[in-house]
């Protein structure tokens, strides 16, 4: 298993994951601090006091433009158009007549990667296609997202054989889509649950054991390269 | 569909034909014939493929709709092709059917032209195919290589003894084993 | 700018780490074949080698199409695929044979109704199950819903690639009523596991038939929509007329079936040919077209549509009672009220939900016919409840390998009518 | 006379100061991280093939120049029907002789085939 743990183990440092400051929502809220990732003098107790103020005043300030940059930002994705397999039929419905995914602002599909900042991962993704699609992902420009959509390319669902590779193996997965297809309010649902996110405001559910969002991703000074990732994902896929 | 007779009669005249030169490496061609569930088939010396195939498609199966593989592991010899020929005029099929030692998989390509007679150009795909899935070498095939899976993957994952692959999920309850993080 | 002196012939470009893994596809010496390459000033002109795809919208899926361009003109197309292979046909023997069905479904992910068929009826047919009548209408009545959705999304997508951007919203209005109709019976939109071997799961539900026979009075209205809309776009028009078209003959030794090759005037279908689960009942046409172009290929596909609706309609009215699946308890699993009751029952039903049914050594192959073509499934057994071998002989693997044939030679804009036309379904090309 | 400019400045202006203000609300608030798989050419997907000194044929100029040459014509009709009132007959009359001009300039090109791919 070449698998990041979900929440920064040994021999990683906490600051260079992605998702790092998530315990500022529960620092404001006052409550009890928890996580790894949080440094060890702050585990487990709540801060106070001038401890407190400075916390906010340092937050408070850089909040409000932050917070109008995320209203704009959660509220304008651009989703990629890229399908893969059948959950790519619930994507054109979810865009179609009925669902209408208009009424939120998220129809504007985009065919370049340069002009989207959100990747839908409908369907199965391949070992041979693992790649490309970590390629499209990089070449997509910040701040950017990812839905991993159904099962296949969440957890390689019914397929779980030689072929295939969940999604998390090589890119960061932000939200996952429950189904075989989803049905389209499914895959609304999750671009909702993202903006939810995107606001900083994210619906943590099971997620606050972990501490985490979604999957979290090293962030090296070079990035990996695309082909590598994949050549480490289809050794543990194939074996 | 031929009646057991009528595939009887089929394999009679392949032996009449091809059992003389040029290719008579073991005398007959069709080694069995098999009838099942009323669709004929016929079992034939690898050797023989383009020869048989040249001559039912003579006596009218003129539409090669599919080529593909089978593996009869663990018995010897065990990768199997089988032509699904198709006569439109009759609505008539039949089945041609080898079987190629694992030691040396290899059979003649009939995609291309030959001096045997035109090949079937809807067999380059499904060749590759097979080459890709079982490792069945087409001999004089331009273009054989993998087609579904990378090109530098290594096995041939149709095979019966490749294993089915996949990893364990993570779940809630296994999350300690699977991720290999003991606590 | 332009390294100039060698006089245009194919420099060897420095390929990237990803292409010279794939090193293997050859791109051979183009340049000396081209017509008028011993003209002067021709031999400036270099070759553009281009991927399309694997991401791009107009490839319906993942297909990628190496692409050799001079200048508008497609001098080669080699395609490429298994961008999507998922290895289903290994994934299916590991399972037992009515496990199989949920996974085959997935294969061609638009004509789920189709994999399904072709898998029940080559393991009934290797088991000797006979279907009984209202099983195989109800059957009937599902695979004809499933051809028309799929026609429906093949026109959306492709009158999207040809510029007509309303009728894909249109399309998808009335695929949605037909994937009501697919919930409501089965409870699932898509991959619905409604086909069993030996019949259907479940009868169809009260208020299924008002609401189906509103959906064909509708569907055909719609239809004329479509063909008005389409067939007074002058663009559309000028891209599919009289662009790659392909003679019969060559179709038939590239072994293409379906659509493509009635439009090419062969009135190939396996429904009026070899008529299977009851289709030598129903009374309808088979729409053929005559030169075999792009414009044939949709004025066929789209004629398909009122074909399947009256099918549907027939099929419905002669609706016969009597039992959706088989009495044979060693297949079927048995009705829930006969559980409470039967000891027997509680048996076949057990033994069934853990270890399937065993079916008889041997091997088939059985064809049936798809939105696309033959779509065949070989099933081998080994005496044990688990498949030994299953393959699909889908159609858009096959027919996929006439489209160099087509496009060769003409320009990159009816390359794209060209694929679009062909409804290739990257799910079924690569299983 | 410098008044009935004014309507244009302001457009000018107005249009000038939200584009700035984009871009410069840009350059701000977007983060940046340059990756070497982000500065590659985007080709579906896949490493682009294509060379750096790659020479296009010249048909794309040629359909590029007719396409100009026949273009500019509209631009030059939007003044003319707008002030036809004006300059009234005489340039009603000119008008004709410059499509006709260019018409006969069309029928040339399109009868020797430079509208054809070649």
């Amino acid at each position: 298993m070449t698998r990041q743990p979900l929440s920064g183990g040994d021999g990683v440092d906490p600051a260079r994951l992605r998702v790092r400051d998530l315990n500022a929502r529960q620092l404001l809220r006052g409550g009890e601090l928890q996580g790894a990732n949080l440094p060890a003098h702050l585990r487990g107790r709540e801060l106070e006091k001038e401890e407190l103020e400075r916390y906010v005043a340092e937050r408070v300030l850089t909040t409000s433009l932050d917070k109008a940059v995320a209203w704009a930002r959660s509220n304008s994705f651009f989703p990629l158009a890229f399908g893969l397999a059948c959950c790519a039929m619930e994507q054109f419905h979810a865009a179609g007549p009925r669902m209408d995914i208009a009424r939120f602002g998220y129809e504007a599909f985009r065919a370049s990667p340069r002009q989207a900042d959100l990747i839908i991962l409908a369907g199965r993704v391949s070992i041979k296609m693992a790649p490309i699609i970590r390629r499209l992902y990089d070449q997509m420009l910040e701040p950017k997202w990812a839905i991993s959509m159904g099962a296949c390319c969440s957890s390689m669902g019914v397929f779980n054989n030689y072929a295939l590779v969940p999604a998390d193996k090589f890119m960061p997965v932000d939200v996952y889509v429950p189904g075989c297809p989803p049905r389209p309010e499914a895959l609304m649902h999750g671009v909702l649950k993202l903006r939810k996110m995107v606001q900083d405001d994210p619906d943590m559910g099971w997620r606050d054991r972990y501490g985490a969002r979604g999957t979290e991703e090293v962030l090296s000074q070079e990035p990996r390269p695309a082909d590598a990732s994949a050549t480490a994902a289809r050794e543990t896929a194939g074996a | 569909m031929p009646d057991a007779t009528g595939l009887e009669l089929i394999a009679q005249e392949l032996r009449a034909a091809q059992g003389a030169p040029p290719r008579t490496a073991s005398g007959s061609p069709v080694i069995e014939t098999i009838f099942f569930r009323g669709r004929g088939t016929l079992l034939i010396e690898p050797a023989h493929i383009r020869g048989v195939l040249a001559q039912l498609r003579a006596s009218g199966y003129g539409f090669l709709a599919s080529v593909h593989g089978v593996d009869h592991y663990p018995a010897e010899p065990r990768l199997g092709v089988i032509y699904e020929l198709l006569d439109m005029s009759r609505v008539d099929r039949i089945t041609v059917k080898l079987l190629l030692h694992s030691e040396r998989p290899e059979v003649d390509s009939v995609y291309a032209d030959g001096e045997d007679g035109p090949g079937w150009p809807t067999a380059n795909h499904q060749e590759r195919e097979v080459y890709d899935m079982f490792g069945v070498i087409f001999r004089g095939h331009p273009d054989l290589r993998r087609i579904l899976m990378p090109e530098d993957y290594e096995g041939h994952p149709q095979r019966r003894d490749f294993p089915v692959g996949g990893e364990p999920v993570v779940f809630t309850h296994n999350e300690r084993t699977a991720l290999g993080t003991p606590k | 700018m332009s390294t100039g002196e060698e006089g245009g012939g194919p420099s060897t470009p420095t390929l990237s780490e990803y292409r010279r893994r794939e090193q293997s596809i050859t791109l051979a010496p183009l340049q000396e074949q081209l017509p008028g390459a011993a003209r002067k000033d021709d031999s400036r002109e270099e070759l553009l080698t281009l991927n399309f795809g694997p991401h791009h919208p107009a490839t319906h899926g993942v297909l990628r199409l190496l692409v050799t361009l001079q200048g508008e003109v497609v001098r080669d197309i080699k395609p490429i695929i298994g961008y999507v292979h998922t290895g289903i046909e290994k994934t299916a023997e590991d399972k037992s044979y009515w496990k199989v069905i949920p996974v085959i479904e997935r294969m061609d992910y638009l004509s789920y109704y189709f994999n399904a068929m072709a898998f029940c009826s080559a393991v009934e047919a290797l088991t000797e199950v006979e279907v009984p009548k209202r099983g195989q209408y109800l059957r009937v009545i599902h695979l004809e819903l499933n051809r028309i959705a799929s026609h429906l999304i093949w026109l959306g997508t492709s009158a999207l690639d040809l510029g007509a951007v309303s009728i894909f919203l249109y399309c998808l209005r009335e695929r949605e009523l037909i994937l009501d109709l697919f919930e409501m019976s089965s409870g699932q939109r898509m991959h619905t596991r409604y086909f069993q071997v030996g019949g259907v799961i479940e009868d169809i539900p009260r208020g299924f038939e008002a609401r189906l026979r509103k959906f064909l009075e509708v569907m055909p209205e719609r239809a004329d929509q479509y063909g008005a809309i389409l067939n007074s776009n002058e663009i559309v028009l000028q891209r599919l007329r009289g662009t790659c078209p392909l003679d019969a003959e060559t179709l038939l030794s590239l072994g293409v079936s379906g659509p493509l090759l009635r439009a090419a005037g062969n009135p190939w279908d396996l429904r009026k040919a070899d008529p299977y689960s009851s289709y030598e009942d129903f009374d309808f046409k088979i729409p053929v077209g005559t030169v075999g172009d792009n414009y044939d290929r949709f004025a066929v596909r789209l004629a398909e549509i009122y074909e399947s609706v009256k099918i549907i309609g027939q099929a419905l009215d002669g609706l016969p009672e009597g039992p959706h699946i088989t009495e044979d308890r060693k297949f079927a699993l048995p009705p829930r009220h006969e559980l409470a009751t039967s000891m027997e029952a509680l048996i076949h039903h057990f033994k069934l939900v853990t270890e399937g049914f065993r079916v008889p050594a041997g091997e088939i192959y059985l064809p049936i016919e798809s939105p696309r073509g033959e779509l065949g499934c070989y099933v081998r057994s080994d005496g044990s409840s688990k498949p030994a071998r299953v393959h699909m002989r889908d159609p858009s693997f096959v027919n996929l390998q006439a489209v160099s044939h087509m496009v060769k030679g003409s320009y990159i804009a009816d390359m794209i009518a060209t694929v679009a036309m062909l409804d290739p379904i990257l799910g079924g090309i690569d299983r | 006379m410098l008044r009935s400019y004014l309507p244009a400045i302001v457009f000018l202006v107005l249009g000038g100061a939200v584009g700035g203000a984009f871009a410069a609300l840009n350059s701000v608030i977007g983060p940046r991280r340059a990756t070497p798989h982000k500065q590659d050419p985007y080709e579906c997907g896949l490493p682009s093939e294509v060379k750096h000194g790659f020479r296009f044929g010249i048909s794309f100029y040629l359909i590029a120049m007719l396409f100009i040459l026949f273009d500019i014509e509209v631009v030059f009709l939007y003044p003319i029907a707008i002030e036809l009132r004006a300059y009234g007959s005489f340039a009603l009359v000119e008008t004709i002789v410059f499509i006709a001009l260019l018409f006969v300039a069309f029928v040339y090109v399109w009868r020797r085939g430079a509208l054809d791919w070649k």
